[in-house]
């Protein structure tokens, strides 16, 4: 029987959610499931409700889907937060029946696990409540209880054997409330493990570390910044393997201005930060444009303007990508929709500032950081790096020119150390040879070359759509948004709707030959994003004239299927 | 004629770009280019292998007059440009050559880290107590009343003790010269750059468009060389000739401080070890992947 | 007779062409006619290409023309670049015989003023070179030499009286040259002076500091920057004054940090800087918004990307304006045209600031920073100005709302000091009591109520246009292109073209309502700017879907009129 | 009643916001927030007319639980948005509440000028040795050795001598306190406010979270009072105390250093005052426009 199963596990911060989440997800993945992670905390360290869910199933996992099947609940507010999502069908297991009382439910089958009562007063350890709740959730619905003890194991074994033997205490404890109390759940039960695939696990965040190792990054400097440290620190682990390295920089502008420097000098660079990280760094971002020097800039969005909702969702930073920086300064940016993306994206990041030599944002968010799924193991064999067009002197006494005018307006670049490539980069307008120049030629010819290397890089990128040739409703969406479309999509296909979907990864320059094609295709278009202003929807209109109908969300929190479907339909798809 | 371009490149001349420079005549960074030149060839130093980056500036238009790689990057920026390009390619010389509102003021959150860090680098500032460029600002050195145009009636603040907090901040070369002197700002360029480690150079450089006041004479008067028995090794009485100095009347002239201490690419190169690096292009991608596997511990 | 002259001074920066020309607008204004000025120069303080050309007319002058009737070459240099422009009915006065040789021209009358010689061997003074040559032009075109008499005593009588006989002499012997050689020149000849209008000489950026302080603001921080400085020096004259304070800080973002430091404590402020300037000190413009703290922002365009070309015109930082800073965050975007709207408009940019209590642009550029003008005095009892909606205690134990919701989005405002008023501004996602929070409640009213401020935000700024009811072609400007605009209209519709033209001063959010209306007069609608990407043009066509015709230039030089009057041509008006 | 309410405002718990605190249990930085509000208990202080500004960070949340005005602004900018407010309202008793990171890293630029110029600020660090709110990286004070989530191997850079460039760049009032002894802490905060012109206290205050090695307990037995013999006037002597601390087992507590110069404030006004300054709304604008119409001079 083909499952398809959430939990959402809910609480007060730093009462063990999030690890409890992860504990499913790593132990699904090692029973041989598909996994999709979903988090959500305050930016507080301790305290404020925290949600953790995990989505299991057999088939390719599209979005955290549209809401739970089983909710956890360690505390009252957990409790009142998610009560109104208690439709029939769903399961709810809480710290009850005498921490806080609830109301009833209909159709609704509630577990009350004494968490607190049996972590305190049974285990001495109000710590483990955490594990009981797991214990109780195993139990319950047959989940792989061997996988989750493993993944214990080995996560509490560097501390100490008696750690993990509290763990175990704690698992059996709350599957012993089960099994006294009220045997399985019938609604919902784990098959059996099976032969785990060929898979990779891996948080959002670190899939663009891992991307940039495998593109020749080797070089990081950033600035601490919630929700794109998680890209440094997994950079930091894995960089300096490879004679690479990471550098905690003073603040985000020498964060990137070392980034532009490693590059300057050859290595393959990226500085990662969020919103406020990018407004610092801009100014740096228009010199690598001006000096051509490849760039890659992750933006890990979160919740704006200003300081805003360092810990939520938004999809907002995207005309600041598009737009910051005085001047015309060429750029690109692509937008990460899954893990999976977050890998190949920051590929296709770096292979784009190579080719053109110039910066490459790449976009992420708040909760695709933090989200986790098991995906395939890339084949590396498969992906093609993209390298600068290097300076080759031979040998003449002819200077280099480092700014040379060429049909496709790029030039070979050199390295410190390369014989006969001496040159000073500099961000002031100037000529062939890099000597500052403002005659009315020199500004003409090469804001002309710079771009004109950019002319055709839509090409570079695919844009891939779905659905069928004619269409009612079309939806073009990007970012995180495109999974809950992609879901959407297949429950909407799966009715027999008449409903396409466009799926750019390029989003700026606009992918215009793409979504020209696409509208021809629909007969309305919708445009579904996370932020206020509809910034993709203007972009587009902007470069194509064509408006597209917007949906717009900005509560912190990504999209659901759900409502996609609820406004195609609307729509009369 | 083999023989004739070696001898050629010898030459400080053969230190020059071909782009022309464009300060002001009489501008005191023009010695400053000079002795660098000079120090460069002196050293015969490679300038393939060599960098100098700088801000932006009249000063920092440097590196576009000299022929090494050259980064003129923005302003207040020049230093942690070089740190990255000195991270990730500790093989290259790097100089960095700023002004002093570059460096002290916008730039004033990027040398003291690097100073701290202790990062291989020669940096040189051309002080001339006035944004040249932006036509006569008071910068964190100019003296208190100096005619900036930001400064209705005169400087009102303290002038920076810059070599005081170069100290204060880590830096294990001080040194302070004059343009008026290239001589002595050569020895001083080349001292810092056989340094291992950070290495200030603060060299006063007058602004004859626009310092009416501190002009080469001035400067010459009061320009003293460091005392023979000073104590290079010994922060406190390098601070105290700092703070002598900023009496304005006994400039110190010469190395203030060195010391010796591990440098940052040194420890970049120890955490790379400890954590087993390989060359870049010899790493094991599928190792990577199989840690993260499920079930992989 | 009605006079229109143009005279162009050209030669090595540092020689005297700038203030050459400074004389001559001076004495012009003093002799009762209307002047304007144009300046151009390099970056490095000494050397290089320098131009300023004064133009002086009986009639309001609409912009800085199409070229000269006059030009003056002080060296050979100037003479190569614009010989090309020495059209029959031209003049040419260059510094001959011997220094250069000239080629013929026909119809150009040429004359051969040995400036250089006779500064150099007669008067012994090199650097009265420039005043010698403004002898032979008074002498030549009758220009009132007794005006410029009296500007160069004002000058120099500072310095000494021999000073200001030297410069008398120079002038005297210029003026004995051509009288000894040539006469009078037949083509041009100034008219006698006449009373002097009730005007004042203003220079851009001396008209936005003279705004500024007209509006109520009496704080500015700042860091120097090209072309922006000049904004700072001139309030820095004025603000202490009368108890305001211009400070220069460290860097851009302590200057613009500190401004919304006093701004938050209840005095009107603004920082001004140039794109560089922007892009650091974006990060610090979002918590304006997000705070809701009134804030004026000047940014003087310079030539982009980058460092690129600090002396030079270009309208390319208006993406940047309407799009950086991180977030869906609110603002808007104003540009003045000349120098009067640069008074004008810095104070409807304070109104807009404190009415929204939000971050307001004001753009302006390197060209008409420097742009001098005799402009009518303003008549201060006529302008209106707002001050932002204050908090008042009304004794109660209330707490203070100060993100209270209201219809308009506005909330009250409390200062310092106020008794009742405490809160603690944040730029974190909040609630109405101003404490942090981010629920989804919270997002979705506090994004609405910031962004309900500004909904009508058109409806305060006046757009004006020209033209007839229908026309073939329509012209949407912006900034210093307005006035080339201007004058090609003046002369489009004086041929009994059928064109319009429109001006908008407020260009973001864009002016949806008058853009609509406007380009339901017109047949085609051009849009030209000095900028690559086109970028009024994209942010019209993204609010309204309507696509322009664009001219863009960028070269680091404005429009002049013919350019605008051939396109239109073209396009068939 | 009116006796009551007056009596209410003497106690340090009418100084605190409606705001609820969301430290970690433990957290250092509520002993700094007691003594604070024990400070302005003491004085009376008339929170309408003052102002705490903090950055971003745990620490920088401190003005929202506060009861007088406050200005939570961004990561590093709390000292120029505090500059500002002062140089425009000089009425106002300011504060300015950072973390080690907010002030001496992204912040680095920003204090040196304000110490220069002796603005009247009190600014107070709460200084944790790490970075608490991104969850623990090193910050320019952590130790070597200590485990930042950046530093894969631990911090491989010498801590930062805080006090001793404090007093090299000037400012008028340097002190250190321990969040263990919030009696301390109180009266440094009282002596802070009282001394005209920039003082800086830094507070050491444990994140109990992240920092398991400097706990209360390991800052407690390290802690040593200024000895009764320090001349507070003498720069030198407080640069040794100072350095004496980086050893890392005497940690000074109490005020190192204490000088009196003209504030920023007074320069200020003396600038209006040259410039002939009337109130801000009495300005001849008429007066000014005279002065730039045709043939003015
Ligand atoms: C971000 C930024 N801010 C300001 C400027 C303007 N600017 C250019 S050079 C300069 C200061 C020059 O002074 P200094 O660094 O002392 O160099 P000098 O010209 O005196 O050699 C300034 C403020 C700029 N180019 N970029
Ligand atoms: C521009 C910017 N960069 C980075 C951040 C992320 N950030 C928030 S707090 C912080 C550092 C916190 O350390 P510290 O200042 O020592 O305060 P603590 O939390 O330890 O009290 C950082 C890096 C930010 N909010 N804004
Ligand atoms: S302005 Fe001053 S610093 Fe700049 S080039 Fe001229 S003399 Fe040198
Ligand atoms: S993380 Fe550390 S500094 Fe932040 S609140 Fe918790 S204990 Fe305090
Ligand atoms: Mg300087
Ligand atoms: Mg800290």
């Amino acid at each position: 029987m083909a499952i398809d199963i959430t939990i959402r596990i809910a609480g007060e911060g730093g009462e063990g959610v999030i690890s409890s989440g992860d504990f499913l997800m790593q132990s699904a993945a090692s029973a041989g499931f598909e996994v999709m992670t979903f988090k959500s905390f305050p930016a507080e360290i301790k305290g404020g409700y925290a949600l953790s869910q995990v989505r299991f199933s057999d088939d390719k996992i599209l979005s955290q889907g549209d809401g739970f099947d089983i909710v956890v609940c360690f505390n009252e507010e957990a409790y009142q937060i998610n009560k109104r999502l208690l439709t029939p069908g769903k399961v709810l297991v809480y710290d009850g029946p005498d921490e806080f009382e609830i109301e009833a439910h209909e159709g609704v089958a509630c577990y009350a696990i004494p968490m607190s009562h049996i972590a305190k007063q049974e285990l001495k350890a109000y710590i483990s409540k955490n594990m009981v709740a797991m214990g109780a959730v195993c139990e319950l619905f047959g989940f792989p209880v061997d996988s989750l003890r493993r993944s214990i194991h080995d996560k509490f074994i560097k501390k100490s054997q008696a750690i993990v033997d509290q763990n175990y205490a704690a698992l059996e404890a709350g599957a012993a409330h089960v099994r006294d109390h009220y045997g399985k759940d019938p609604t919902y039960t784990f098959p059996e493990a099976r032969e785990a695939k060929d898979v990779i696990i891996v948080e959002g965040n670190q899939a663009i570390a891992l991307g940039a190792m495998a593109a020749g990054c080797r070089y990081l400097g950033a600035y601490p910044i919630t929700p794109a440290t998680s890209v440094a620190i997994a950079a930091s682990k894995i960089f300096p393997k490879a004679d690479g390295y990471v550098y905690q920089a003073e603040d985000e502008i020498a964060g990137v201005a070392s980034t532009v420097g490693a590059s300057f000098a050859g290595t393959k660079a990226m500085t990662c930060t969020s919103g406020p990280g990018i407004d610092l760094k801009s100014e740096m971002i228009g010199l690598a444009a001006m000096a051509e020097i490849p760039l890659v800039v992750a933006d890990i969005q979160r919740g704006g303007p200003s300081t805003g909702m360092p810990t939520k969702h938004e999809q907002s930073d995207l005309f600041m990508c598009a737009h910051a920086v005085h001047g015309d300064t060429p750029r690109a940016v692509l937008a990460a929709s899954n893990v999976e993306d977050c890998f190949y994206r920051t590929i296709d990041a770096f292979n784009l500032a190579e080719k053109y030599q110039m910066p490459v944002f790449l976009l992420s968010d708040a909760a695709l950081s933090l989200q986790v799924e098991a995906i395939p193991r890339p084949d590396l064999s498969k992906i093609e790096i993209i390298d600068r067009l290097r300076y080759q002197s031979n040998g003449s006494e002819e200077r280099y020119q480092r700014y040379q005018l060429t049909d496709s307006g790029i030039s070979p670049m050199s390295h410190p150390g390369d014989p006969g490539g001496t040159y000073c980069a500099t961000g002031l307008q100037h000529q062939e040879n890099s000597a500052p120049r403002t005659s009315v030629e020199a500004c003409i010819t090469m804001d002309d070359k710079r771009w004109r290397k950019i002319k055709n890089i839509e090409d570079d990128i695919e844009c891939t759509s779905q659905g069928p040739e004619k269409a009612k409703v079309g939806i073009i969406s990007w970012g995180l948004t495109q999974n809950a479309v992609r879901e959407a999509m297949a429950r909407m296909l799966a009715e027999g709707m008449e409903v396409a979907a466009l799926y750019p990864k390029l989003l700026y320059p606009v992918p215009t030959k793409a979504v020209e094609a696409f509208a021809a295709r629909c007969d309305k278009l919708l445009l579904p994003e996370a932020n206020y202003q509809g910034q993709f929807a203007q972009l587009i209109r902007a470069a194509t004239g064509i408006d597209c109908i917007r949906q717009n969300i900005y509560r912190g929190e990504p999209f659901i299927p759900a409502e996609i479907v609820a406004r195609v339909k609307e729509l009369g798809a | 004629m083999i023989q004739n371009i070696l001898e050629e490149k010898l030459k400080p001349k053969a230190y020059s770009s071909d782009i022309p420079s464009r300060w002001c005549p009489g501008c005191g960074d023009f010695g400053v280019t000079n002795a660098l030149a000079r120090a460069f060839s002196t050293n015969q130093l490679d300038q393939e292998r060599t960098v100098i980056v700088s801000g932006i500036g009249c000063s920092s238009r440097l590196p576009l007059w000299m022929g090494p790689y050259g980064f003129h990057t923005l302003h207040g920026r020049a230093l942690p440009v070089a740190a990255g390009m000195k991270i990730a390619h500790p093989e290259l010389d790097i100089l960095v050559t700023m002004g002093d509102g570059d460096c002290f003021s916008i730039g004033g959150n990027h040398y003291p880290p690097v100073m701290r860090r202790n990062m291989d680098l020669t940096a040189i500032v051309m002080d001339n107590h006035t944004y040249g460029l932006t036509k006569n600002q008071c910068s964190p050195t100019s003296q208190v009343g100096y005619p900036g145009t930001l400064s209705p009636v005169g400087n009102v603040d303290e002038p920076m003790n810059v070599l005081g907090l170069a100290v204060a901040n880590g830096a294990t070369f001080v040194a302070q010269s004059f343009s008026g002197k290239p001589k002595h700002v050569m020895q001083m360029i080349e001292a810092g750059m056989k340094h291992r480690g950070f290495s200030f150079i603060n060299v006063l450089s007058p602004c004859v468009t626009f310092n009416k006041l501190e002009t080469f004479e001035y400067w010459k008067g009061r320009m003293e060389e460091v005392p023979e028995d000073h104590d290079t090794s010994d922060k406190i009485a390098a601070w105290k000739l700092s703070e002598q100095g900023m009496q304005g009347d006994a400039l110190p002239m010469g190395i203030l401080y060195q010391a010796t201490r591990p440098t940052y690419e040194d420890q970049v190169a120890m955490v790379k070890e400890k954590m087993g690096s390989v060359p870049a292009d010899q790493v094991d991608m599928e190792a990577i992947f199989d840690s993260i596997k499920p079930g992989a511990k």
